[in-house]
Parts: structure tokens; sequence; C-alpha cells
């Protein structure tokens, strides 16, 4: 069964390693709604890849997909991380196969503290980093640990996401929107976190409104529209190809 | 027509059709036949079927509309009873102003009960209507017995005043419930070949009441009150924030159906002159509430379907004995016959909760929208074998 | 004065049954937020633990006696228990006289194994389903369960007494010198609802598994996404609430001899001590549970009585509807549990 | 003249000061923005204008009428309208009805128990909506369940249905978070030709300074609960009190 | 009249609660009834036709017609039991309903068949209202009541008790509950025991130690449980319990009275009610021709011995059956008239008469004890003693029965 597909109808094969996650022909629904329309995409170890679109286009659908949440359904493809097969796996088996997700609505726990929400994440192995570090990352959580996660502000709700899935030891790290509600000199740490992190070896899928900003930090992209991809290769070519953004992503 | 679109006004004619029909719908087996069983037309039980119905319209538009769970509407529909009883007793035969009353009366509770509990939501809501109609059970089971009759119930005695009608009538009984000079017990039968049909009185009436109490469920659902409720149900928070105050648009929603259910109370006692404190029990309030999310919360016609399903097994399958069983099946050798009848006889007769309860599960597992979501997808089914392009896409929220 | 501690005794005593019935229901309704109707049908099925396994103790063969007759006038059919021929008259006769406290032992497996079915089976597809569904399923098991029970037992109450040794009365107030006399087995069903709540209490305090379930309640996804199974420990949650429901359905059945609807006639009243002790709250349940048993007790004495009349039917109900207006989640209850 | 006069507001959680002698005045007919780091009382700060907290000391004026101890109702039909940072939107409704509930609430005004009425016989109600969807560049969608829009989608709805109320404050908090690129540039246009054109005020938090800068005409930054410095755009950049505690070096 | 039989057969309808807590007590009643048609239409071995003094029935139906039955479940709540009535005469034709097992359904039941104009021959009804001021034309009973259990016991209670006894009453609050408490209090009062005080408990109450507990301290020496059912299987057992057996109060032995009895209960409350005196209708133990003959077909064809629900039950339908015989008509009207003032022998219970005045029967009553050592399951009573018929026997327009009126017979369209 741990036989790579072959990836020869996958879109635009811009790198030419081997790729870390695969996604081959993935099809998902919301009940009887088509939303993810047949993705190819592959992300290679220790890369950051950005995946952009309009509102709607079917990013967080795609991410979701990947991170086995049940909804929307996939119903046709194949997820691979590392060897393991994800599609057949439920989420919480994903989590374990080292995939970390932070949704776009943060989804922080209600009725757990700061602390809680950590540990929370740090319950079912692998772990990852400790929640003193991450206190260190985001002082603001270590200020904060004993209010309920909920009642924290937009932005520090954001970090308390990040530093969950970080709390776990991850192989590939997807963020839905990160930079979302986030003042500027946050995002800047934010980003040079990723950086960090990125050159001691993780992968990343970022999903980012802010396309120019996730451009200069990611090194390939992928654009979606309307459930299917439109774009993939480096981010340097997309930030070139003034057609590609304005119809895409308006910038 | 009527003010309603085209979808709404061939429900309404439908509903009408079946209820006129009733008789005849209900009755579909000869009377000398084994299924005979079956036959449902039968008045007392027509009369149950369009009671409950209306209950469970009003229960709707509370709970299916606002999403406000009350475990408490028995209580409505025990003083609307009572109400009658007495009006019954001190006025006159006549249902008009028995009913009349009974409404009113039911609105007055549940404006009291509903002004009260609203201030909670959730289960706590819940459990404050709980909380209320149980003690109006206890209180009417034996303190209140004066005004009652305790655990035997509010009957109509041969010395009641009755001012403006009669208090026995010249052979020294109870005058009979009418409606200006109709009698309701009066039944006309009518034979065809091996079929008898029954069509009664106080049937027609409670049917005409229904029709009317289906078409005003109607028209509110589809209202800008309607979707004020609807609103309240999915955000409250933004409701507030647009500049509504919720609580008059839920509490007249409660008082709304706690005066259907006060009508259903006074109708039923209007069939049948007698109110008993165990209408208002928590076992009767849920039952409207399970007669509502069986036929499908939310859904115009579902209550209807919940309520009559219910009723029908209460009354119908209680009634099979292991006589009954034993002459279906005499047909097969005795050794087969005595098998089966020993097979499902566990589950007719005084079995017959089980069943019940099984087709809870059974409904609730396979029509997660209940019995109307059964309907829709036979209707999608058929429509589906006639043309291939079966696909629907529109949402239908409220059928 | 005596009068006053009897009834303080009789309401930690009705306490403790509202209070363990209470602990179990809070764990599934609480905690997982599922509203199980069939609650009341495991309590019940618990107290049937203990019925059958008096009835398998009792297992018998019948020998004839020729000097006595039958009703219809045939020789009498004698039966003697296989465990009294088994282990001899006396011990056999202890085995079946102990019959309710080896219950528990019995019980503890058939009632996890119980909630574990009815949560694979049947709870876990309504999780995401609304309350209402849950209610008209569970409603529907609770009836299923009560007719399979009473087409095996009959409707009418079973006897299931304690052993003897336990079926006194014990004088509790020689200490302080008063006469306080109260029966042994309420003063054992007291130490033992203390026992099970301290259990569950010290389980979901001192371990995780609490703050899990509690997180996997608020959103599944989420804690998912963290790598934990959460239905694991759904339906280990499930079988501790069935379990605890069982027990305390074991340890009622001296108190009253058991029957079919018990389930239904607690269920109710358990609904309300849950929610008057606040969704989602473990404390709360116990709480209320002892608090509406000990007014339960006061309301039913006479002064209270010619006080208001018909206080006694009504009181909890009465205390219910105060304590709700008064404090909008019950006693302790969390934030944001059902509340809509 | 000022519409909106915050005098000395000071709200506390526990052991934090979210808020501490809080002075602002908005003046009729201008947009003025609050900035601040995560966490620095922005979203509290609003939530004391709406009736969802009580300040703890402190007045709030609303065109003369004080909006303390009043219901958020009631302060909504005084004029206040408020965006929230996650939407708060009717989710079981379609888009086209969640546009009718405040335009009927418009002009019903207080409880009116309109329950024989159609609703498809109130045309003005429903013209109004459809006209505010056209203008939200939402008229395809109407037909679709709230609950099943893009997150894009559920903001731009919000907004519309505040601004169909006509309120004369409208308060938004982080209106274009989430919001792609071409989306923020028709709402910043939209919210523009409002402000021009209508009798509105507009207050609006925002960590995305290029909304920011393209609409106000004032800004207060709040830092740690207290108004840091209050001045026009153009001396808000240059601050570097505020680049430093805020803005960062994308500034 | 209402439902006039035109065909070969003739349809009784049995009204017994199959569902609900006294199911099982209906699952007798139902037996006995089945029982009953069995021998009217001539099978089985006849039972208490053969004992029975008249001798109009012979076997072969009801005038001719071959007797059927249809059977409804009354959940024990007067709504259902309406209902379920209604449907037997309306879709059934039942020209008679007959079952019950509580008094408020016989009450609402007897109202619905005097209204529709059908015979009710009343089940198991206690209350003294049945055949007082709720009493009707078209209804009959042949249970005993409240009054006739205080009557039969008092006397015994006297010998075993002596005349100085301070009586402590807990009551199940309602209706029947009162009526009995009314009744065995002044029975009991007569006798020169004094009543220490009266405590009426709620229907839903399931642990009644808060009942019991001051009982131990008011001084008196007798509790008289006015329950039944459920409510008395669990206030006998708590108040075993609570040592009231045990306890010897104004040097005494505490003593402990139930003055309805009936054999499932006594099942339900076990080893508690060894030595506990109450009253009973009708006791399988009987030795008289009439029992026995029942006890053996019942016994035969369902391999126990029946309870007095099931003897009630027979007997009404054999009595119905035996009315219509003698009066030559199904009218309801015709078979009230033959039932009134019958005066008949070899039911059980010796010679009994059904009274014109108020349709109540009259006829011996029983005193029971729950038995030290019983020999089998259903060996749990015995009878102490037979109280004669004229010790029970009271005016028609005695105070407790007072209210009410029969009305006149309705024999329907
Ligand atoms: N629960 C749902 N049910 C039905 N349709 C949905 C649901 N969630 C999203 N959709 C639809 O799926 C499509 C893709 O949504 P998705 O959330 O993946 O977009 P996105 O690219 O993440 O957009 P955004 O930038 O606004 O977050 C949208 O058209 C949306 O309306
Ligand atoms: N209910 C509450 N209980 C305790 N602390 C709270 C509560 N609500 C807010 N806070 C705290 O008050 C501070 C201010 O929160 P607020 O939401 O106003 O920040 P903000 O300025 O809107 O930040 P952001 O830009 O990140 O949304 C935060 O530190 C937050 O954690
Ligand atoms: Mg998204
Ligand atoms: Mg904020």
């Amino acid at each position: 069964m741990n036989v790579k597909p072959d990836f020869s109808k996958g879109a635009n094969q811009a790198a030419t390693a081997p790729a870390f996650l695969s996604i081959w022909d993935v099809h998902a629904y919301y009940g009887e709604s088509y939303i993810v329309q047949g993705i190819n995409f592959n992300v290679h170890e220790g890369e950051i890849l950005a995946l952009l679109g309009r509102n709607g286009a079917g990013k967080t659908s795609t991410l979701r997909s990947i991170a086995r949440t049940g909804s929307p359904m996939v119903t046709r493809g194949e997820i691979w991380l590392d060897h393991q097969p994800l599609h057949l796996m439920a989420s919480h088996e994903a989590a374990a196969a080292g995939l970390g997700l932070v949704p776009e609505d943060r989804r922080i726990i209600a009725g757990l503290t700061v602390e809680e929400n950590l540990q929370l994440a740090q319950i079912a192995p692998p772990i990852g980093w400790s929640i003193e570090r991450l206190y260190e990352l985001f002082p603001r959580l270590g200020e904060r640990r004993k209010q309920e996660g909920v009642t924290l502000s937009g932005g520090e709700q954001q970090m308390l996401a990040i530093a969950r899935a970080l709390a776990r030891d991850i192989k590939v790290l997807l963020l839905d929107e990160p930079y979302e509600g986030l003042a500027p000199v946050i995002v800047d740490e934010i980003e040079k976190t990723l950086i960090h992190i990125k050159e001691q070896g993780m992968t990343t899928v970022i999903v980012e409104q802010n396309a120019v900003r996730a451009l200069q930090l990611a090194d390939r992209a992928v654009i979606l529209d309307t459930g299917g991809i439109v774009f993939d290769g480096t981010a340097a070519e997309v930030l070139e190809n003034e057609e590609l953004r304005s119809e895409y992503l308006a910038i | 027509m009527f003010g309603l679109d085209k979808r709404d006004t061939t429900l309404l004619l439908i509903v009408a059709c079946l209820a006129i029909f009733a008789p005849f719908i209900l009755n579909p087996f000869p009377t000398d036949s084994g299924l005979a069983q079956f036959n449902a037309g039968y008045p007392d039980l027509m009369q149950r079927f369009v009671i409950f119905g209306i209950f469970a319209i009003g229960f709707n538009i509370l709970f299916g509309l606002t999403g406000y769970l009350s475990f408490g509407h028995a209580a409505f529909l025990g003083v609307g009873s009572y109400s009658a009883v007495w009006m019954f007793k001190l006025l006159s035969m006549n249902v008009l102003p028995a009913i009349i009353l009974s409404v009113i009366i039911a609105g007055l509770f549940a404006l009291v009960i509903g002004y009260v509990s609203l201030r909670r939501s959730g289960i706590y809501f819940s459990i404050l209507t709980l909380a209320f109609a149980q003690m109006s059970f206890s209180l009417a089971y034996s303190v209140l017995t004066p005004i009652t009759n305790g655990e035997t119930g509010l009957q109509l005695t041969l010395d009641d005043p009755r001012v403006l009608g009669q208090t026995s009538t010249a052979d020294g009984s109870i005058p009979v419930t009418n409606f200006f000079g109709l009698e309701m017990r009066g039944t006309y039968e009518m034979a065809v070949g091996p079929w008898a049909f029954q069509f009664n009185m106080g049937y027609y009436l409670c049917a005409l009441v229904l029709i009317a109490a289906f078409y005003l469920s109607i028209r509110i659902f589809r209202s800008p009150f309607g979707m004020m409720l609807r609103a309240v149900k999915s955000n409250q928070q933004r409701m507030n924030y647009t500049g509504l105050n919720s609580k008059p648009y839920t509490l007249a929603a409660f008082v709304i159906s706690g005066m259907y259910a006060g009508l259903a109370g006074g109708l039923m006692a209007s069939m049948d002159p007698l109110a008993g404190a165990e209408r208002m029990q928590w076992t009767a309030s849920g039952e409207v509430v399970l007669m509502t999310i069986l036929g499908g919360a939310g859904t115009l016609i579902g209550p209807v379907l919940g309520a009559g399903f219910i009723k029908y097994f209460e009354n119908i399958f209680s009634k099979i004995n292991s006589n009954v069983l034993h002459s279906w099946f005499s047909f097969l050798p005795d050794g087969l016959e005595d098998f089966i009848v020993f097979i499902i006889y566990p589950f007719i007769g005084k079995g017959w909760h089980l069943t019940l309860g099984i087709l809870f599960m059974l409904v609730v597992i396979y029509l997660p929208g209940g019995l109307v979501e059964g309907g829709q997808r036979i209707g999608n089914w058929i429509r589906g074998r006639k043309k291939s392009d079966a696909r629907q896409n529109e949402t239908h929220p409220a059928e | 004065m005596d009068a006053f501690l009897l009834q303080i005794l009789n309401g930690l005593d009705k306490g403790s049954a509202y209070a363990l019935i209470a602990l179990g229901l809070t764990l599934i309704f609480g905690t997982l937020g599922v509203v199980n109707f069939a609650h009341g049908a495991l309590f019940m099925i618990g107290a049937f633990c203990a019925v059958t396994l008096q009835k398998i103790f009792s297992l018998s063969y019948e020998t004839v006696d020729p000097d006595k007759t039958d009703f219809l006038g045939n020789p009498l059919k004698v039966k003697t228990p296989y465990v009294e021929s088994w282990f001899g008259p006396e011990f056999g006769g202890a085995i079946i006289d102990w019959s309710v406290p080896l219950a528990i032992l019995f019980a503890i497996p058939i009632m996890v194994a119980v909630g574990f079915i009815m949560e694979r089976g049947l709870i876990k597809h309504f999780y995401k389903r609304p309350h209402a569904d849950q209610i008209l399923v569970t409603f529907g098991l609770a009836i299923v369960l009560q007719e399979v029970i009473k087409y095996f037992y009959g409707a009418n109450p079973i006897p299931t007494p304690a052993p003897d040794a336990l079926n006194g009365v014990a004088n509790l107030g020689a200490v302080i010198g008063m006469d306080l006399i109260y029966p042994v087995w309420r003063i054992v069903y007291f130490c033992f609802a203390c026992l099970i709540i301290g259990g569950v209490f010290a389980f979901l305090q001192f371990t995780t598994f609490g703050m899990v379930v509690r997180a996997g309640m608020a959103d599944r996804e989420t804690v998912g996404l963290l790598g934990i199974n959460i239905d694991r420990r759904f339906t280990i949650m499930f079988g501790i609430a069935a379990a605890v429901a069982g027990l305390a359905g074991v340890m009622y059945t001296p108190i009253n001899s058991p029957n079919y609807h018990m389930g239904m006639d607690f269920l109710v009243l358990s609904f309300v001590v849950v929610v008057v002790g606040g969704m989602g709250s473990l404390p709360g349940a116990v709480l209320a549970g002892f608090l509406l048993g000990i007014l339960e007790s006061f309301a039913s004495m006479e002064w209270a009585i010619n006080l208001i009349p018909g206080i006694n039917q009504i009181i909890i109900y009465l205390v219910a509807i105060i304590i709700l207006l008064v404090r909008p989640r019950g006693l302790m209850g969390r934030k944001g549990v059902m509340e809509d | 003249m000022s519409i909106l006069e915050v005098k000395n507001v000071g709200k506390r959680f526990g052991g934090l000061q979210a808020l501490s002698d809080v002075n602002l005045s908005v003046k009729e007919n201008s947009v003025h923005a609050i900035i601040g780091p995560n966490g620095a009382g922005k979203s509290t700060l609003l939530n004391c204008l709406v009736g969802k907290l009580i300040p703890d000391t402190g007045s709030v004026m609303f065109d003369g009428q004080s909006v303390l101890g009043r219901a958020p109702y009631e302060i909504n039909q005084m004029g206040i309208s408020r965006v929230f940072q996650t939407p708060e939107i009717f989710g079981d409704l379609t888009v086209l009805e969640n546009m009718m509930i405040p335009c009927l609430a418009k002009r019903d005004g207080a409880f009116e128990l309109n329950a024989i009425a159609s609703v498809m016989g109130q045309r003005d109600i429903i013209d109004k909506a459809e006209h505010m969807l056209v203008e939200m560049n939402m008229a395809d969608k109407r037909h679709m369940h709230a609950a099943s829009l893009s997150r894009g989608d559920k903001r731009r709805l919000e907004i519309g249905m505040c601004l169909s109320q006509e309120p004369r404050l409208l308060l938004l908090d982080e209106p274009t978070a989430g919001m792609a690129r071409a989306d923020t540039n028709n709402t910043i246009d939209l919210l523009k030709q409002i402000s021009d054109q209508r009798d509105i005020t507009i207050a609006i938090i925002e960590h995305d300074m290029h909304v920011v800068f393209s609409l106000a005409n004032r800004i207060t930054v709040l830092a740690q609960g207290t108004p840091l410095v209050e001045d026009n755009p153009e001396n808000i950049r240059g601050n570097p009190k505020v680049r430093e505690a805020y803005l960062g070096e994308t500034a | 009249f209402t439902n006039d039989p035109t065909g070969g057969s003739v349809t009784l309808g049995f009204n017994v609660p199959q569902t609900g807590p006294y199911a099982d007590e209906g699952a007798d009643e139902l037996r006995a009834y089945q029982l009953a048609v069995e021998h009217l239409n001539g099978e089985g071995d006849g039972g208490m036709l053969n004992t029975f003094t008249s001798k109009a029935l012979e076997g072969s139906g009801i005038l001719g017609k071959k007797v059927e039955y249809v059977t409804g479940d009354t959940q024990t709540k007067s709504d259902a039991a309406r209902a379920s009535a209604k449907s037997m005469i309306e879709k059934d034709g039942a020209i008679m309903i007959t079952g019950g097992s509580s008094s408020g359904v016989a009450v609402a039941v007897q109202g619905l068949c005097q209204e529709a104009g059908v015979i009710f021959m009343a089940g198991l009804t206690h209350s003294n209202d049945t055949t007082g001021k709720d009493k009707k034309a078209n209804g009959f009973r042949h249970f005993f009541n409240a009054y006739m259990s205080g009557a039969a016991l008092a006397p015994v209670l006297k010998n075993l008790y002596g005349d100085d006894r301070k009586a402590y009453h807990l009551t199940a609050d309602y209706t029947w509950g009162w009526t009995q408490e009314e009744s065995i209090k002044a029975a009991t009062e007569a006798l020169g025991w004094e009543t220490v005080n009266t405590v009426k408990t709620p229907l839903a109450a399931t642990d009644f130690s808060s009942y019991i507990a001051p009982v131990l301290n008011s001084g008196a020496d007798v509790l008289v449980l006015n329950h039944y059912g459920g409510n008395m299987v669990n206030s006998l057992t708590n108040a075993v319990q609570f040592g009231l057996r045990e306890k010897e109060v104004n040097g005494k032995n505490f003593e402990i009275v139930v003055p309805l009895y009936s054999r499932l209960m006594a099942k339900g409350a076990g080893e508690n009610v060894k030595g506990i005196h109450g009253s009973t209708n009708w006791h399988w133990s009987l030795q008289d021709e009439g029992s026995k003959a029942f006890v053996r077909s019942f016994g035969t064809k369902y391999g126990f011995p029946p309870s007095q629900a099931a003897h009630t039950c027979y007997v009404q339908t054999l009595l119905y059956a035996d009315a219509v015989q003698r009066a030559g008509s199904f009218n309801p009207c015709a078979v009230a008239e033959a039932l009134e003032d019958f005066e008949f022998d070899g039911m059980g219970n010796g010679k009994t008469l059904y009274r014109g005045d108020d349709h109540q029967c009259f006829k011996d009553v029983l005193v029971v004890r729950g038995k030290e050592n019983p020999t089998s399951e259903f060996d749990l009573l015995e009878v102490v003693e037979v109280t004669p018929r004229a010790q029970v026997e009271y005016a028609a327009d005695h105070p407790m029965f007072a209210g009410g009126q029969l009305g006149s017979c309705n024999p329907g369209s």
C-alpha cells in the first residue's frame, strides 16, 4: 500500500525534489455542494508554500481536507505525508502522523484557560515545544495563562492558536490566515518565527489574504480559484506575473 | 390563494382534503376483514388526531421557529380543558363559549409562565417550564381538588347549574355538548358494501378548527413575525445589536402556542366533557415534544403527522391481542401459526410501547428530518423516476 | 429536635440517591451534552442486575413433597436453590442473602458494557444532532429497555432485600445521648454514594480526562486536530456514567423494591437536579441533589404542610424555579453549556 | 460637533485593568480609527459603547444622551450599529432574509406582532434588502444559507446589514480581516462613499494600515488600555512612539 | 339502543391496564375475562357457571349469540381509558365495558358509559365515590369499598390490638386515599381508637422515609397505610426498614395496618408483609364451592391461582351475561333492571346482593394477614376472618356516599 502515486498528472511540477506532502486528485463536498474539485500539488520538505486565492476559492476547504476534519467530505483522491496515507486516517490519526492545522477561526476551546488549551495539545504524542518555550515566544500568553482562552483579545487568540500547533511535534504546519487580526509588529514577530522553524526543517503551508507578504515569505505558491488550481510555481513567478496577480489576487 | 404562495396553498388544500375525507381515508378496510383492526376512522380517534394535531402545530410555532423547547406545554392543554368543562358546568353546553374561554385562560396562563420562564434560555428554560407544569399537575391532582376534582377528573354532574342551559335533560341524563344545537356526539353512518363510514359532528367541528389553525400557522411561518422568530433562534446576539428586543417576540410566540394548546384542550373537553389532571403531567408535555420531533420540527405539516402517528399506535396497536393475531394467521399450519404469533406478540397489545420505542429510534436514526423527510424522500424517488434530472438544489427550509 | 435531625438524615439519604443519579446524568448530559432520556433506564437496569443475580443465586430444582398440596390439590413441588445444595444450606443461604452487595461486582462490567454498546451503537451518531433528536432517540431507547425488562420480569415490584445483617436499625444518637435510630442499609447507601461521588471526582480532578472530555464537548473537531481520539474518551465517559447509574440502582433495590418503570420515576427529577446544579458542573449536581433531598424531607414535615398545603408535592419544582431565576446558570453552572 | 463622547472610562477584568481613563471624542460625519497592539482594549472599548459591557467608571454620551445602563437593543435604536470581530449573522436564514431583518427593525421600530402579513408581501423591505445586496456585491448569493458563506462574504453581509439600518454611528471591529484584497478595496470604496454621501459617522478598529490610512480622518492609538495619542493620519504615521509600539518597520 | 348486536355474536369490551405499574394486575384481569368468555361460550369446564345460583346461562353464549371480545389499554389514566373505551364502543361495537384497576379510571369510564349508553361493570375500584357521589345508573360494582374495609377490619383490630390504640395515617393524596382514610378513621374511632395524625403523601413519592420518620416520635402505636400499588409496597417496605415493627410504644407492640391488600402487592413487598393485617375482596384459598371451581379452572388453564382482580372481573362478566339472559334483551336499561336488587350465591363471598339504590354489591369481606411461612410464591396471605355481609352493609344515604345521583339509565341512541 505504501507506494507513492504517480504525480505526472499533477500540475506544473516546479521542484524536482521528492514531495513530502502530496495532494493528489482530491475532491471534496459540503453536503451537496462540490467545493474542492480535483486538486493536485506537492509540498517539499522544509519549504513554505503559499496557498492563495480570493474569498470562497476553497483554500480553507483544501486545508481542512488535508487535515481530515470530515467536513468537507473527501470523496476521492489521495493525500500522502511522508509515506503515510493521510486519506485513510481520521483527523486525530493525521495529527499523530505529524500534521498541525491552525484553523481560520482560531477555534480556541471555550471553558479552558490559556494554559489548558496548550496542555490539551500535549496530551497525545508527539509532543513539541514545551509550554514555557511557547510563553517565551508569546510573552503575552504567559501573562494571561490563567485567563479563559475565549476571552482573550482577537490577536491574543491568534497567538494561542499558533502556539497550540507548535506545542505538538509536527512535520507539516498548515496555517489558515495566521496574520488576521494581528498588529503589524506581531505579524513581524510571527514571520520571524516561521522563518526560524523553517530553518529547523519545518514544512509549512500558509493561506493568507495579504498575498504580498505571504509571497515574500514563501518559496512556492499555489493559486486556487473556484475549487481548482490555476497556478503552481515559485513565489517569485507570481510576484513578477502582473496578469496573474491582478486576475486572481487583485494586487 | 388566501394570501399564500402556490406551495403553501397546495399544502393547505392537501391538509383540508385529508381532514374532510378522513372518514374514508382512515377506513380503508372492509369491516368484516381481518385488517379492519387497522381502521382508524371512528369518531373518537379522528377527533384525537385532529386535536393533537392542533396541539402540536401550536407547539411547533414555539419550538420550530424559536428553538425554545418547552417541556410544560401540557399545562396549557390541561388548563384549557378545565376551563371548558367549567363552562359546561356553569354556563351552557354550547361549545363555542367554552372553547373561547379555554383559549383565553390558556393564553393568560402562558403569559405568566412565559414571562418568567423566558428570562432563561436553552435547557434552563426547558426545566423552568417543566417545573411550572409539574407544579400545576401536582396541585391539580391533590390540593386543588375542589376546582379540578383531582385524580378522577372534572366531570359534569346532574346538578350543575348551567345557567343558560338545562341542568339535566327530560329523561334525567346530562345534556350533550353542542354547537348551537348541533350535537357533538351526532354521527351519521354510511354503509357502502362491506365498508362502514362514520361522519361525526364533533369531528367535523374539530377538522374545521384544524384547517383554520393550520392556515394561521402557515401565515405565521411566512410572516415577518415568523422570520423574526427564526432570527431569534439563529442568533440572539445579532438580534439585540440590530435594535430588536427578542423577548416580546418569544413571549408572543409562547403565548400563541399556549393558546393553541388551550384550543386543543377546549376541543378535547367539548368532544368528551372530562378534564383530568394527568393531561398536565410531564409525560403529556413530553408527548407533544415527541410528536413534533417525530413529524419534523420546524416544518408545517410534520407535527400533525407526528401526532397522528403516536395516537394511531396508542389506540390501534394497543388493541391487538393474541386472539386477534391468531385469527389473522389461522390460515397457517398450527405450529407455524403459534410460532409467528409468539414472535409478534411481544410487539402488540400490551407491548405496543415497545413497538413505539423502536419506531422512535428508527425514525430519528434514518430520517433525521422526521416523517416529513421520509415523505420528501419518497416524493423525490417518485419524481426521480419520472424525470431523471432529479437533482434539486434549492433548499426549502419550511415544508 | 430529633425529628429535625432525623429529617436531615432522611434528606441526606434521599439526596444521595438524587446526587448519584444526577452525577451519572451530568457526566452524559452536562459534560457530553447529550440529553439522555435513557439515563433512568440505566438506573433501572442496574437495579435489575441485583434482581437477576438474586434470581441466579436462587435458581432451584424441584422436589415433590407428597405431604403437602398446592392450590389445585396436587402434591406440592418444593424448590431448593442449587447454591444451597452445593454449599450447604448455611453458606448457600448466606450467598443468596448477600446477593445485593455481591451484585455490585456483577453490575460493574455489565453496566460498563451497556454504556459502551449504547454509545458506540447509538449515541455517537447523535452528538452533532439537535437536542430534540437526542431526546427522541434516547426516549425510544428508554422505552425499549423498559419494555424488555417488563417482558422478562413483569410490571410488579420485585423485593430484593438487603442482607439480614444490614437490615436492622442502628442508633446513631447513642453517641450524643439521643434516641436517633436509622435503618442500617440507608446509612450504607449514603456512605456508598459518598464513595462513588468521591471516586468520580478524583478521577476527573486528578487526571486530564475530564479536561479533555470538556474540551471535546466544546469543540470536537479541534480536539481531534490536536491528535486526541475523542471518540474513545467519550465512550469511556459513557461507560463510567452508566456504571455510576447502575450502581446507584443496585444499591437502591433494598430501599424500594425495583420495578420496570422506576427509571422513569426518577428521570424528570434527575434532570431537574442536574439543571439546578448547573450544566456541566459535577459539584453542582451533587450539591443540588443533597439540597433538594433535604428540602423535600423538610417539606414533608407537618408544620410545612400546614403552613402551605401541598408544599410537599411541589417543593422540588418550586425551589428549582426560584434557584433558576436567582442564579441564571443554576447553582454552579458553566457559561455557554446548553444555554441555547 | 462630536457625536460620541467617552469620558474617563475604565474597565477591569479580575486582576486586569483592560481600560483605564479612556477619553475619546468622535466628531460627527468623520471616520475615526482606533488602532493599537493586540489586547490593547479596543474591542473592550467598543463593547462598552454598545452595551455588551458596562464600564466600571466614566461616562459614554451619544448625541448628548448617556448610553450606559441601556440594553443593547435600545442603544442600537439610538443609532449605533456594530460589526463584530467574528461575524455575527443569522446562520440559519438566507442571505436575503438576513438583510431583511435590519430593514424590518428599522421600519417597525419596537416590537410589532406582524404575524399575519406575508414576508413576500413586504415589497419595500425586499427592495431595500436587494438593493443593499447589490451594493455589497452579493446579489448572486441571495438564496444561500448565510452559514455556508465563506468568511469574507459573511463579514460583508454583516457590514451590509448594519448599513441598511442607516445608523448614525457605525462601529466596525476589523471589518476587512480575512477579506481578499479586491474585496477589501471594494469595502474601502463603499465605506468612503457612505461616509461622504450619508449623514454617518464611522468608528473603525483595524490592523490593516492600508484600510486605516485610506479611510480615517482621525486616529486614536490605544495601548494597554489608555489612549497613547490622538491625531490625524499623517502625524500618526510619523510618530516614533506609535511605530515602536505598534506599526513596526513595515508601516 | 347503542350497539344492539345484530349478527350471531356479541362483543364485550375488556378495558384493563396493559402498560404502566398495574400491568400485571391488568394481565390477570384479562386472563379472567378470557376464561369467562370461554365458559359463557360453553368451552372449558364451566367454572362458576356450575355453582352460580342463577341458572339462566347454559354455555351457549348470551341469548344464543357467541361472545366475542375486544381488549384495550387504560394505561391507568382516565384519558387513555376513556379513549380506549370509546374506541371499543364506536369502532368495535362493544355492548358492555368492564375492567380497570383504579378508582379514577373507573369513575371516568363509568361516566363515559353512562353518556354513551352502554353498561359498565367496574373492575378493581375501592373508592367510596364509585358508588357514592360518582355513581351512575349504567355502572355496577362488584368490588368492595373503603367503608366495607373499615367495617370489616375494625372488629378484628380490636380483638388483636385492643381498644386503646393511637393510630397514625399515611394517606395517598388523592380521592381514593381520602375516602379510605375517612372510612378507616371512622371505623377505628368508633372502637375507641384515637387518631393521632393523618398525613397526605404525594402520589409520585417513591421514598417514604420522610413521612415514616415522624411516626417514630408521634406517640402513635399503630400505622395505617392508606396506599395502594407501588405506593403501598414502598411505604410498607420503608416502615419496616425503620424498625417500626420492633418498636414498643405506650407499652404495646407497634403495629402496621394496610387496609386494602392484594396478593400482587404483597408479593412486591416481600418479607415485609408478614403478620400485617388488611382486608381483601376475595382470596383463592377460600373453600366455598364457587371459589374452588373458579380456582380450579383458572389454575388449570394458567398454572397459578387467580388474584382478587381476576375474580372480580370474571364474576362481573358472568353476572352481566346472566342479567342479559334473564332480561331477554341487550338493552342496557333492561339489563340494569335485571341487575338491580339481584341476589345470588355461588360466586365466592357467600350470598351477594346488587343494591338497586347505588349499584353497589354487598357480600362477605375478608380480613387477611401476611403469612409467616408461605409454602409457595402464591401463598402469601392467609384469611383471618370472613366478615359477614351484614356487618359491612350501610344505608344508601350514608354520609360517606352522599352527593351525586344515580340518574336514569341511558340506553344510548
Ligand atoms: N459549511 C459549508 N457548507 C457549504 N458550503 C460551504 C461551507 N463552508 C464553505 N462553503 C463554501 O465553500 C466555498 C469555499 O469556501 P472556503 O472557506 O474554502 O473558501 P476560502 O478560500 O477559505 O475563502 P476565505 O478567503 O473567504 O476564507 C465557498 O463558496 C463557501 O461558500
Ligand atoms: N471577559 C474577559 N475576561 C478577562 N479578560 C478579558 C476579557 N475580555 C477581554 N479581556 C482582556 O482584556 C484585554 C483587552 O482585550 P480586547 O479584546 O479589548 O483587545 P483588542 O484591543 O481588541 O485586541 P485585538 O486587536 O487583538 O482584538 C485583553 O488582554 C484580553 O485578554
Ligand atoms: Mg478561508
Ligand atoms: Mg479586538
